[in-house]
């Protein structure tokens, strides 16, 4: 079983050389700490900044450059500010290569929720609608089940959705999972997990084809 | 050269009156045109349709004319951050239509632009289509998203002319850009207020014609909302 | 009876302070050398500047900056230079306050044409279509006949539209005239032109109240 | 960083063939990509479509490709100032399509930005209609246009980075920044090639996200078509 840093070393492998990255507000953040040094990546974050480096050092920080988790942020050089319409431009246009987030729920269609749960107070969707209605490239990062230990990989989804039909690939704690016109397919097991709780704890249709390797990190 | 240049935040403010809609730029606490907030709070208008990404937290940005329930209706793509908010939200007092942001942000700029309409993949299949035209072009399903309009935009810059020329700095840009022009009035704060031909004409962000006021900021807290360091 | 230059100095009464003009190619272009030196005016040029100032001395053009026109041009403190997209967001978005364009007709309905002659080379509407579609207020600069001596203010256009119902007020060398429901609504006639011979030369309605006073220039 | 300098402008071209939609960038002969026109006219590449707000003159810009005959068709707001042009125009061997300038502008735009359609007042009632939805909003008509369709957009920039971050001059930058990203691959010539963070982050136009591949041009002509001056 993965801890979130392990969720987002797995992640970290699906970032291809050359990617312009999007991440989420959570376990996605953490997939920028394990990205190989070797290839070439720039992290964009919605709020109007491309080519983000780590935090800045203490007493460095400035309140007019941060990300979209509010967080103070550096600039690496090849860096670019820009406006919210030209940051969604970019998100909308497809030119941001890949988008990770979070996940409330995912359907074995690739439908997604992520943003309200009826009765309790929502703060709104963000930038979450344009990134997943738009990337051609969408990972979930995500707890396999919620803290009562129900699946969050379902036949439909039971919240309100974010966005129909788009997410192409799942990495949760137990395994790596594709999102096929069959359903999940399952590609990978977490170190230690076994088919069977990978099946328990689906709830969506699960397809198992022939051996599942454990996942190298 | 036309100038645009007011005495100050009250010649800056003068007609904003009950029950208008106003945008206000920022990203969180970032880039939000802190001298106007604290003038509408003074002038105590009531009644406000605010367009903003974000609604501020509990003692400051839009969580100040919260406090004093001058916002009847909030159009923003993230609410978090604020208790007085939820408050407000839960028990009816305050309408909020909550936007994807980057729907948000092209509704602004469309207004500035004058079209009246745009496709978007955002929020297709989901509540935010509800009541919308949707449409389908190169087997992709849209939704059609209309301009805003708005009575009134207040915009933060870092650097400003007389003639209403504008830069901004670092990630405070955001929204600030697209709502200049985008509301009847648009009112300019800016950190530095310049003389005409200070600023190269070719590095400035928006040009003058999208403005009708601007003023010198003073004081600016610039506050952080999530201060992350790492040591040296 | 005006030539060229007495149009484009009557229409510069027309510019006010505080306003953004943009004009277009011919007549419309010599305004900018009448306008009053008290008034605070600033011309667009669609291309993609605002502040253009005059033309550059011998040995100073610049190949980069030129006016939509295509010639060299000079900016004034205070410009700015910008992409195409963003030029007609100050048109569409109607931040131009004053468009002064030439026309081959006008219909007494405010209809123009002024971009295509059937059966003649066409050479293209350039921004002529969006800055008509667009502009609170058009001022057309124009003769009031054409070479043959056909009146160019018509009950409705005979060529292919540029825009309907768009234009405001109409200088030529013989009047000045405002477009109204009723029709064309002559408000001065240019020196020594009698209300007759405007008559005479105008093929849509004509509406004439009064004395009509002689232009002061 | 993502490097995105080629050798030059073979390499930059690679790929163009028989048949393509291109979008190239200029106002007139200011701000064309005179290097990827050459390299064009070299590759003869045939049964062209191109995107451009002008169509250049008898020897220079576009004029170069009309000459050869490779343009198929010419989408374009004026084609003045062209006498091949209208000559294979008049003979039916060229297709043209006239289109409003700020909707040539914004149809690119709305490439760039993933937005398909969108509504503009420009042509409404005219020929250009033709075939078009036409709405009304807020009492006013509008028609729908669509987003461009392109394999290459060349773009001319002034100065620009090893990570594709491009900087235009003066009203040089005109179109070119709206086809950046506006087409399937966007190739980049600027006069001047830095290395990555010799820009200023701030003051950068088009980020390199929209561009694939950049070189530096050499023997700019930049051609004035009507050198207009006064005397000292």
């Amino acid at each position: 079983m993965l801890d979130k840093n392990g969720i987002a070393k797995r992640i970290a492998k699906e970032v291809k050389d050359g990617y312009y990255v999007n991440l989420g507000i959570g376990i996605p953040t953490l997939v920028a700490n394990f990205v190989r040094d070797d290839i070439a990546v720039e992290f964009q974050s919605e709020n109007g900044v491309l080519g983000m480096g780590p935090f800045p050092f203490e007493g460095e920080e400035d309140a007019d450059v941060i990300n979209a988790g509010k967080q103070t942020i550096t600039t690496l050089d090849g860096a670019s500010f820009f406006d919210s319409a030209t940051s969604f431009a970019m998100i909308r246009g497809k030119h941001v290569d890949l988008t990770i987030l979070g996940a409330m729920e995912v359907a074995e269609n690739g439908d997604i929720a992520n943003w309200k749960i009826p009765g309790k107070m929502v703060k709104g969707m963000g930038g979450a609608m344009d990134l997943v209605a738009s990337a051609e490239n969408i990972i979930v990062a995500m707890m396999h089940t919620n803290r009562a230990g129900a699946s969050k990989l379902l036949p439909q989804c039971s919240l309100p959705l974010t966005g129909v039909g788009c997410v192409k690939k799942i990495v949760t704690n137990m395994a790596v999972l594709e999102v096929t016109a069959e359903g999940f397919l399952l590609l990978e097991r977490a170190p230690g997990v076994s088919v069977e709780e990978i099946k328990n704890a689906t709830a969506g249709k699960l397809i198992v084809n022939g051996d599942i390797p454990e996942m190298k990190l | 050269m036309i100038k645009k240049v007011v005495s100050g935040v009250e010649a800056a403010l003068s007609g904003v009156t009950d029950g208008m809609t106003l945008m206000l730029g920022g990203f969180g606490l970032c880039g939000i045109p802190e001298n106007s907030i604290s003038q509408l709070v003074k002038l105590n208008v009531q009644g406000l349709t605010c367009i903003s990404n974000n609604a501020g937290v509990d003692n400051f940005g839009l969580g100040l004319l919260l406090q004093k329930k001058q916002i009847r209706k909030m159009i923003s793509s993230y609410v978090g951050e604020n208790d007085e908010f939820e408050r407000q939200m839960l028990s009816g007092e305050l309408e909020v239509e909550l936007t994807p942001q980057g729907t948000l942000a092209e509704k602004c700029r469309a207004a500035q632009a004058g079209i009246p309409a745009f496709f978007t993949p955002a929020g297709y299949g989901t509540e935010v289509a509800q009541g919308k035209e949707s449409r389908e072009f190169n087997g992709k399903m849209y939704l059609m998203e209309e301009a805003y309009k708005a009575d009134f935009a207040f915009v933060k810059a870092w650097k400003g002319d007389e003639a209403g020329n504008l830069v901004f700095k670092g990630t405070a840009r955001n929204f600030n850009p697209c709502m200049c022009g985008a509301a009847k009035v648009t009112v300019v704060e800016v950190e530095e207020l310049l003389p005409a031909g200070a600023l190269d004409p070719n590095e400035i962000h928006i040009p003058g014609i999208f403005v009708n006021r601007i003023f010198k900021g003073t004081h600016y807290e610039k506050r952080i909302e999530q201060r992350t360091v790492r040591s040296k």
